[in-house]
């Protein structure tokens, strides 16, 4: 069992144990793997089309998820993760062989190749799947949210926006709904310094993003969103006011997104020196400081979940590899329930358009 | 709170309002009523279905389709919401991915383009992308004769026509109004359903329903008048102008006109089409849409490929002009397609 | 010329002359006496459609639209009206018989029949139509209004929006964007108890709608929109807030729609004793009482812009009422330049489908 | 501030970047370039030309096509947004009102769907209403084969094809895409002008293009390639997969196909449409875009209209399969269009 150490003066922080912060190393170092392979397999063009990558947010990827009631039975809280949360999403339950079968665009993905990256679902285990189009996910969550009030149950519903994302009238739209109708949703402004090229000061011209919180009459807090533990309480937090039936929340985490947009971007529109500034942040590096410093973890420790991180991480690896691509006439599937798409008459046997 | 099943023995305790139990005894309905019996049986039959949109509550809705439902059914099925169509559409989508079965109503059915984006991306897609189906029903009253003006009276259904994995339901008597809510809501696909606000009180649509009458399955069209001559191709409002011109081109000429209602638009039904064509040889498409990209179109290319053969003249529609719906009387009654303009193509086709 | 009363205890606020004083009158009566007649029009089943009436909100309407530079040669500030601002439309220069005409649909109508009510527009004078899809004229005048700043020209736009229509996306995305641009766009949202029949409990969680200008960040404050002085003292700050280049800003005015949504609606929703209470703080007659009271305008002064409200009033109606209605082909009015719409093949004097 | 007329003597003064100087230099260019030169002169032309869109100052657009326009037109003209497409959709349309003419960039045109309400509803009527033209073209890429998945891949014709008022082009050619762009600018009515972003840089698009050429007019379709025995009725991406099977069916069995390049799908040149089709008596329409709603339909509808006594066999055609566009490339192969199917379809007619 885990030992947890009481709240004195340089005791572990939240009431963890040390197996739970090795736990969130392991979460830390697996999103920060997998990403390093997903590098690895994009620049030997077996990712198909874009990489994003987390690095540098894994903290809030990884704190914000670790607030949650996690089951695989579909009884347990629900994400819908943006394009930086891999890290959440592995959290919940998400395999890193699944996350490279989606990248590589294969046949046995959770999406059977039609769909990218991060977006896939699992209702058992408690992630619904983006699409491209952004802030649409704050609606979908908020019905999700909505459900659980109406029906009376104690879940929550987590998802993140992009600082960019929070300008789309989806956002608006779909976060007001749950605020009016107290529904148990907890949104997090992912404040990473840009959307695509574009800065934060040319997104909003408020001072931060929880400023809004006060405009839809909701909980609202802010964090530095590279201190995991500052993330965990501060989701926690408002995960359990929304829990207990008092309604939404808007979180804001300042974190930064030290690669492009995705890999292809050179990021020349980023101010000389600024990303060092944020090396110098590093989330994992400031966790394994602060818990190897303050003695609650031993360096060797923390050394056996990377062995155990590279292991899994290069079985996947190879799985991943090793799958299929779909078959080709996998393309006629379900648009519709029990009705594949029609194949087209130019194609048949004897092609006819009577067929078409 | 209360669970679902709890809350519904509570609401079976009450008394079943007047307003909805028009069939059970026996009287007649018009379509609206008919709309609204099928809301408040599926209600009574199924925990997981509720309403949403602006103004369902205390209101009744613009049109009062849900007038009494929110005492009876309380405010946890029945969802005033603020005015965001998007936001309640895609929250339905969500509730729908958690197991409900939500209906959405839109005030009118022109703001749902407000709702374009998570109706044609993410709710159309869902099942396909394997995040799950998504049952849920989007209503509204559409179509123009009201003098409503450019915003309150579309029909929108070719924005949607387009969409893979969308359902569009439109319904011109009380009998299918009824039974295909009653499918809609039971099917696991999203579903459109347009209401035609004229057709919703409409004196000459009353009629008296079977209480235990299956649904109306979708996809199905339905042979509106049996005739040999002309085929005319409709749906909603138009069926019952096209009913008008076939008895005047009978009279006139003892033209035999068959009247195919597609009742629903997605997923076609393209085999009712293409035997009706074959048996006719002759074909007409009237819809109160806009002419241009109108789901006409579509029509005439799948006779094309399937039919051809068996024409003995060009396919050929009568819709409404290519501008906004005007307000003004003499203007709005010019766009539409009149009776007159029917008789008159089906003069051609049937001369030609 | 007008007598400007000094700034001692007593006088006229806001450097306003008695001749202004009168004019402002002259809009709150005269917008009451239009409606009174629409109500008359509209219970003879002479205007087509609904009637959506601003009883009650007139002094917002005014005093809003009495902060701006107002010109009749394109130069001016430019507003685009929402339903509840038919006193705005007037003071820019919309006359009554067009108002009339618009609502009995008539050919000489601004719009020649083709669109309803203040559903219309004058470039000259400084206002374009709404639409019915709530919230897009944020949109459009985020635009205007950017187009001021960037060609440099010290113009500002003004809109409104309702409590009801602040949920929309467009409205965050319109506002949004002038904020960031600091765009001269003034917006007052009027809290006017009701959406339809939701009342503003269900449609924000929010204390006030001036609580997100911080989430905006931009310029907000808040007044009683039933107090023609407040509201014209609110807008004139903001006005030339956003005039010197500092820019949008977001208002709020507290208000009552007295009548329903439309005429047809009975206000069934309305819990008893509300109505009366707003009654009593009637914009006009407070307005009256004020003025009167105060000895800056005499009664019989007022009674002379009735005299001259109803004679015009009158005058418009007759003329209007004597309008004809559009001719029917009318209806193949241009929607793209140069192009009228195709006439239907089935009316053509030789019917032939060659020619549809 | 500086008026308008300032800045663009300021901005004359700037020297113009080697990359958009291709054609002056009488150098080839990419489809992309062209569209690229297209603005810049236009921007040069007229003052009141801006462009709006996310990402398109600094980094010069997701695809690169405003590279360089920031430093020389600066801020006022190459306006960088937050994401908001409905939002810089309408205060694109507010400021058309004003006297400019802006020009919308999506980052890729599957986003344009968040506009679709001020965009069908505002912008399209706004003429109509009285309240004045809406000079504005609203531009980005489009489609697929290059494994974008569902939402980057989209071809959103058909949603908005049904609205009168907008006009919609799609250059198959580096000429065609310079010229289009052009009219697209001067016209004053709003344009939504499609890039298929896989002929963006196909260096077979590569051409020297006359420095001084006219707008090419919209609403007027280009024979890409002359015959007598079948029309292709198509546009974009699909013209040069119609090119090659073309070519295979002319080696293969000496057929003479004509293709008819539509270049502008709104308003549709129909009189060239019918002109073809009396000439080679069979018509095989190709979109990239998915089948049911596409716009073949309204292409079939009006040769049924018009010209069906000289139809000597059906009207066909070869589209994507009604599925969302998926990821994987043996999924996407098989969704799109293939040449094969084109010459399938060829055969079959001609053999009819
Ligand atoms: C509605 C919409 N518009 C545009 C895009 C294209 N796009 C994808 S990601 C992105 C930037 C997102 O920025 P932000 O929300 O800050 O998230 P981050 O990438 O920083 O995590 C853009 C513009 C999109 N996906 N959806
Ligand atoms: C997008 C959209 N949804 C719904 C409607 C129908 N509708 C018209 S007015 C109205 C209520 C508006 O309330 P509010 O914004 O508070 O303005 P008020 O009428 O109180 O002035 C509604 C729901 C609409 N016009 N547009
Ligand atoms: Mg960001
Ligand atoms: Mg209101």
């Amino acid at each position: 069992m885990a030992e947890t150490i009481g709240a004195t003066q340089g005791t572990i922080p939240l009431g963890l144990s040390r197996d739970q912060l090795i736990e969130l190393y392991y979460h830390l170092r697996m999103t920060r793997e997998v990403e390093q392979v997903l590098v690895n397999l994009y620049r030997q063009n077996k990712v198909i089309g874009g990489l994003y990558r987390s690095l540098g947010q894994e903290a809030t990827a990884v704190g914000s998820a670790y607030a949650l009631r996690r089951r695989s039975d579909g009884t347990g809280d629900m994400i819908a993760p943006a394009i930086r949360n891999l890290g959440s999403l592995m959290m919940m339950g998400a395999t890193p062989v699944e996350v490279m079968r989606q990248y590589m665009a294969k046949g046995d993905s959770p999406t059977w190749g039609r769909e990218q990256n991060v977006h896939f679902t699992d209702y058992d285990k408690g992630y619904i799947g983006l699409i491209s189009h952004l802030g649409v996910m704050i609606e979908i969550m908020c019905g999700v949210a909505m459900t659980f009030r109406l029906r009376g149950e104690d879940r929550v519903a987590l998802t993140w926006i992009g600082d960019g994302a929070s300008s789309t009238g989806a956002f608006h739209e779909g976060f007001n709904l749950a605020a009016v109708k107290r529904a148990p949703l907890v949104v997090i402004v992912e404040n990473n310094g840009y959307a695509y090229s574009t800065p934060v000061a040319r997104q909003t011209a408020a001072e931060s993003f929880v400023a809004k919180a006060a405009g839809y009459g909701v909980y609202g807090d802010k964090c530095d969103g590279n201190d995991v533990f500052a993330v965990l309480e501060m989701t926690r937090k408002a995960v359990a006011h929304a829990r207990a039936g008092n309604g939404a929340a808007l979180l804001e985490v300042m974190t930064y997104r030290r690669k492009g947009h995705a890999e292809h971007d050179a990021q020349a529109y980023v101010p000389a020196g600024e990303l060092d500034e944020w090396v110098a942040r590093d989330p994992v590096d400031r966790y394994v400081a602060r818990i190897t410093d303050e003695g609650w973890v031993d360096r060797k420790d923390l050394d056996e979940v990377d062995e155990r991180v590279r292991r899994e991480v290069d079985a996947a690896r190879e799985q991943a590899e090793a799958s299929p691509l779909p078959q080709a006439e996998e393309a006629l599937a379900e648009v519709y329930g029990g009705s594949p798409a029609r194949a087209p008459w130019t194609r048949l046997q004897n092609p006819d358009p009577h067929e078409a | 709170m209360a669970t679902a099943e709890q809350k519904v023995s509570d609401e079976m305790s009450r008394e079943k309002p007047e307003h909805v139990r028009n069939t059970e005894l026996g009287k007649p309905v018009t379509m609206l009523e008919a709309i609204r019996e099928a809301l408040w049986e599926e209600m009574e039959r199924d925990p997981s279905v509720f309403v949403i949109g602006e103004d369902i509550g205390a209101y009744g809705g613009a049109f009062k389709v849900t007038e009494g439902f929110l005492d009876f059914f309380g405010d946890r099925r029945i969802i005033d919401t603020p005015i965001s169509e998007a936001g309640f559409t895609g929250a339905a989508a969500g509730a729908a991915h958690m197991g409900m079965r939500p209906v959405v109503e839109m005030q009118f059915m022109d703001f749902v383009s407000c709702a374009y984006e998570p109706l044609t991306n993410y709710i159309a897609t869902s099942r396909w992308r394997g995040s799950g189906p998504v049952p849920m029903v989007v209503r509204g009253p559409v179509g123009g004769g009201v003098r409503g003006g450019p915003f309150h009276s579309q029909n929108p259904e070719a924005a949607f026509f387009h969409t893979p994995g969308l359902k569009i339901v439109y319904p011109s008597t009380a009998a299918d109004a009824k039974g295909l809510m009653k499918a809609a809501i039971r099917d696991d696909d999203p579903v459109l359903y347009f209401e035609h606000k004229k057709l919703y009180r409409a004196p000459f649509l009353r009629e008296v329903l079977e209480p235990d009458a299956d649904p109306v399955p979708l996809g199905v069209a339905r042979k509106h008048r049996e005739g040999k001559d002309l085929t005319i191709v409709t749906y909603g409002m138009m069926v019952h102008e096209s009913q008008k011109a076939a008895d005047q081109l009978h009279e006139e000429m003892g033209l035999d006109v068959e009247i195919l209602d597609l009742r629903t638009l997605l997923p076609m039904d393209e085999d009712a089409i293409v035997e009706s064509v074959k048996k006719t040889n002759r074909v007409l498409i009237v819809h109160e849409d806009t002419r241009t990209g109108g789901i006409a179109g579509e029509i005439a290319m799948r006779i094309s490929e399937k039919a051809f053969e068996w024409l003995d003249a060009p396919v050929l529609r009568v819709t409404a002009i290519d501008t906004p719906v005007p307000y003004s009387p003499p203007l709005e009654d010019y766009f539409l397609p009149q009776v007159s303009d029917i008789v008159t193509a089906a003069k051609y086709l049937a001369k030609y």
